[in-house]
């Protein structure tokens, strides 16, 4: 195995998925870049590099620049899926979603379940989620809460370049809408990555740190930070057991329920505000299916109940950070 | 009228079929036998029948809330409509649609849609997958007179341009979106100039007259399928009816409804022509009309006994796999 | 007082803060209805005539019918709020929030922050939620859960014509966007209702039941059924304390927490499907911050995780429904 | 020209101080002082300060992500800027906003926005307040040529129309969306024909010449303010910059940028405009670009210093109440 970055991952990814089926093609703003310039073609390859190069080998008809207009470019893709292909439409910043939900929402997710059963809308919406730029209120969302709620919806939230290969290759095999959520502060992340195709299939979660005396649940950049907390709590004596379930939709709860039946104790990371989160939502559904194991508290870290902020002083604040997730587990065991 | 007598038949048939189809599901819902909000089309049957005696099953419609009348001009099955309408199990989506969200996949009718400019950006896909496999089929959609003002429907037009996609953009002027006529929605007060703007071909036409609908399309189609990109087409009709059905109908006077439904009516314009020009005989039409009669009075009765669906079938369909 | 229908207690709040402060003003498709046609005027009123008869009163100028562009409408509603106004929109259906949620979430809601505490948006935007009316899919949603996840916005849900008529108008006195949500399914609910203007202040939750075995909390229709279901228990000998927040965003936990240190047992009805919902939301609270009071799991009653049913046959058993309210409460009770 | 000396100073100042304080903040953003994203104006000047010299506090803006131009045509304090781009507690918005959030609602400007078509539906209700009161304000909004595509534009556009608004629309069309040509993503290839459609006067104008976008908007604002309903306006002037600061502008070809930042510079064609008609001197030219070299420096100088928001504020200024 090699290490590769979390982009190339991403980008071997869909090069191996469209080399292997002519009916995958991307849709996006800038996904190639340089339409109708006179410099280069592939001049951005994705506002962050993920899908350069591959309009070089697969051409302008299948790596597809659009107009800023991304309602037009989530119902074409909603629209290219319910007539047989299989696209991958870049919505860039998730933070966007506001100007096209519909097309997402009230149409593909719902196609199948109006339509008696009979649609079907292969198609994979990937977007940058996250804090971490300084970006401010508009750009630095994560917003996968909304997403989760949707009948009909997958959401994918991967957290090493190994997930993320895997995981985008399920997303474009797989036969339903698919959200699939990049950190963009994890493009640059290392890690081994098969050099060949393979799928990780949704609704398994990655237990990433065994341990007995907490249960920690946290997706991408929050997985990573839950470890660093383990990690740093080994060195108290304390022992945690961190948990990445990689989908929040389908969830794969029954991993987090056995755990909660070993330690007794939940702690839920979450970067988004707190009401109706992601948190919210294990942390209810624990204490609906796990409430006799349950020895304390569930407690949840979250964002506060504010936009995100653009200085870096108060961004730094405003996410999850190790010290405030290490906090919340010790005590949650103190108790 | 490059034309012939079968697909005047046919043309005839499914406008016939439109009106007796919705005259029944009027009925059928003052008796309270139809849940939800019904919006019927009589008075635009030329419109979707002129459009759609153009497309084959390979090419995809997209519509809208007011989609019965699409539906049959796209050949799908009444029968399975009626019990759609009804709510039962054995129609057309399960009963889990409904008059809003009719679709017939394998019939290219890719949903009516309850969402006022959801359409247009659906067909501009399915457009951009017959380009993408190298087919010569075209998507459609429908938008009226009110949703034409809506953002989505701009930009999947200007997307359509900019990929030069076969997509075909009807926009049926019927007069009003809900209670608000068309001369105060669209400030230009002139749809097709302003859609015009966005760099395609587009043409307005009498949406009563089958005829002047159907040579617009058959341009409209013949440029998509050789690759000449996209083209708009407003036909013009006035709406029967309420916006749904129980609209009391307060911003139209009694005279004008009237009047329209006198003298605007599609079928009696179209009848009047055809025999006219000796093309059909009123015997042939009149037949037509009783045999369509006998389908839909069967659609309803069958529709009225079948069973609803149930507990098991709840929460079934939401995704391939989960 | 006088017996007056959810309908006037919402139209007399408009009509009396519209005499009271000329900056109030109506925005939406068909708020009177009429425009351009050669029919009356005021043909609408609101799509289900909630706003019937104030074009007569205050003209044309002060209740604007618009085009279907839900974007612009909200838009320009936080453009006026912005430059002095205090305009009251109307979405109609709330399933239509695909089409203009930017405006709303990304816009008006994230002014304040994003401009450093300067920007004072007071906005309403009214919307009809909720299923009965056998409406599908797309007609047929709550999403509230969308909303309350906002930072920014405030959230009402109304369930009786007193509540709707206070809150209303605190909704266009306060000076914050709000979103005011109007289950459609209770527009003919009567109810005793002051002729004076008043208003509710948010985040103070009403006590519609007082009991000792199960707390219920449940907003808007859900109110209505949870009350129901109080009333059969208590039949059964079983006690139920009914809480309806009002808004959920400020959320009154004050209340709940209370409620349940002397119940030990909570139920949380929620009109919307179960992940990242608003029952989800209240269990994970109350697991963090009541848990030491909590004698057995706390249960949601809510909608499965499919989109709204049309057939009349499946949206009865889609909604929750008093049936199901009562069984949780009887197997919570059981523990 | 019917504009005075002072007038003309004015402009220049403000063409001038944009100039600066971007050089700056590019200088400042390499060297790491800056945080988040920073998208540059330089080269389009004359498009917002030919707008705004006809604008008072009363008129409202609103911006897009390319928005310092916008904020110090509209006479926003350049010192507060630099210390909200730079992140400082006692920037204009607190530290909360940034580059791509900057607002100053006492001079009417709405705020930068980092939605490509945030602006202009804002703006029309901004209309609508200033109508509504009986003021005789106007509201401007700012899109550019990729943002001239999106739905919520179109939506606002037609809203204004149809209202018969004090709006006046703004594309800035600077040859490029992010790596985009504006020639490719609209289809029309026309931006300000498609606008007409919408049924308003539109005029496109050299967005490089102070004078001519100046003209235009007197006349789009005389209009407004007498009632005459919404107008727009293409500023055509390309950008000299990247998208974004960092921006490796792959997609332009550098005798293309040279020739962009020789030929077409907004600046040197002001100075030589007024000096060959003698209405200004060089020396009063020169003396205002050193007076304001010395307010940028002093604003960059004093940002830095400036302390950064803490914990007390990570919570507040979401509500006013809750
Ligand atoms: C996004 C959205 N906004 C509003 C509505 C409510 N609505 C349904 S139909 C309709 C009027 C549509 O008018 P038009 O496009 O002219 O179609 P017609 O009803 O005349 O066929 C409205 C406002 C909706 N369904 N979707
Ligand atoms: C809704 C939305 N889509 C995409 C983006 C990302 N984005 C930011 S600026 C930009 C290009 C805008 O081009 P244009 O309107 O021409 O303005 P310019 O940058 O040239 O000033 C894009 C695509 C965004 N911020 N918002
Ligand atoms: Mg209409
Ligand atoms: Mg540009």
């Amino acid at each position: 195995m090699t290490q590769k970055s979390m982009r190339q991952a991403l980008n071997e990814a869909l090069r191996q998925e469209m080399r292997r089926d002519p009916r995958v093609l991307i849709l996006g703003e800038d996904v190639a870049g340089g339409a109708g310039c006179e410099g280069e073609e592939d001049a951005y390859g994705g506002a962050l590099g993920v899908t350069r190069g591959l309009v070089g080998e697969f051409g302008r008809t299948r790596v597809i620049d659009m107009p800023i207009t991304e309602s037009a470019i989530m119902g074409a893709t909603a629209g290219a899926a319910l007539a047989g292909l299989r696209p991958v439409a870049d919505l860039m910043f998730v933070d966007f979603l506001g100007v096209c939900f519909d097309q997402i929402f009230n149409q593909a997710a719902k196609f199948r379940y109006m339509f008696g059963g009979k649609a079907v809308t292969p198609m994979v919406m990937r977007a940058m989620i996250g804090g971490g730029f300084r970006a401010g209120g508009q750009h630095s969302q994560t917003l996968h809460p909304m997403f989760t709620m949707v009948p009909g919806l997958k959401v994918v939230m991967p957290s090493t370049p190994y997930d993320a290969k895997g995981l985008l290759i399920q997303a474009i095999r797989d036969d339903d809408p698919v959200i699939f959520l990049e950190h963009k502060a994890m493009y640059d992340l290392m890690g081994e990555v098969p050099d060949e195709a393979y799928a990780i299939p949704f609704g398994e979660a990655n237990v990433t740190r065994e341990g007995t005396d907490v249960t920690v649940v946290a997706f991408s950049l929050m997985a990573a930070r839950a470890n660093d907390a383990a990690d740093l709590l080994r060195k108290e004596g304390i022992s945690v057991e961190v948990i990445d379930p990689r989908t929040t939709s389908p969830l794969d709860l029954d991993t987090i329920l056995d755990s909660v039946e070993n330690t007794g104790r939940l702690v839920v990371v979450d970067e988004s505000p707190p009401r109706c989160s992601l948190a919210a939502d294990i942390a209810a559904q624990v204490a609906e299916h796990g409430f006799s194991h349950l020895k304390a508290p569930i407690l949840s870290v979250t964002c506060p109940h504010t936009p995100s902020p653009f200085s870096p002083s108060l961004e730094d604040l405003y996410m999850p950070s190790v010290d405030r997730i290490a906090a919340a587990i010790r005590k949650v065991v103190s108790r | 009228m490059q034309i012939n007598r079968d697909e005047l038949l046919k043309a005839y048939r499914r406008m016939r079929t439109i009106r007796a189809f919705e005259e029944r599901v009027f009925a059928e819902f003052e008796r309270g036998n139809i849940p939800g909000f019904v919006h019927l089309y009589s008075g635009q049957e030329a419109s979707a029948v002129g459009v759609c005696m153009h497309l084959t099953d390979a090419d995809k419609i997209g519509s809208t809330h007011r989609g019965h009348g699409h539906c049959i001009a796209k050949g799908v099955d009444v029968r399975s409509m009626m019990h759609e309408i009804f709510g039962r199990k054995d129609g057309l989506c399960g009963g889990k649609g409904g008059s809003m969200h009719i679709a017939d996949l394998e019939k290219g009718m890719l949903g009516a849609n309850a969402i006022v400019g959801g359409a247009p950006p659906l067909a501009v896909g399915a457009a951009l997958a017959a380009k993408l496999k190298g087919e010569d089929s075209v998507a459609v959609s429908f938008t009226g007179d009110g949703g034409s003002n809506q953002g989505t429907v701009f930009e999947a037009m200007n997307l359509a341009v900019v990929l030069q996609l076969p997509a075909i953009f009807i926009f049926e002027n019927n007069g009003f979106g809900e209670a608000t006529g068309h001369d105060y929605a669209v400030g230009s007060r002139d749809i097709i100039g302003r859609v015009a703007g966005f760099g395609m071909p587009a043409t307005r036409v009498d949406g009563r007259d089958f005829f002047a609908v159907h040579d617009a399309m058959g341009e409209a189609v013949r440029r998509a399928r050789s690759g000449g990109g996209p083209s708009a087409i407003e036909t013009v009709a006035k709406r029967f009816g309420g916006h749904y059905v129980g609209d009391p109908m307060r911003y139209r006077t009694a005279e004008e409804r009237e009047r329209t439904m006198r003298d605007d009516d599609p079928l009696i314009m179209f009848r009047r022509k055809v025999t006219d020009a000796q093309l059909l005989t009123p015997g042939q039409l009149d037949a037509l009309d009783g045999e369509i009669a006998a389908l839909v009075e069967a659609s309803a009765q069958s529709a009225a006994q079948a069973p609803f669906p149930g507990a098991a079938d709840l929460e079934t369909d939401v995704y391939v796999t989960y």
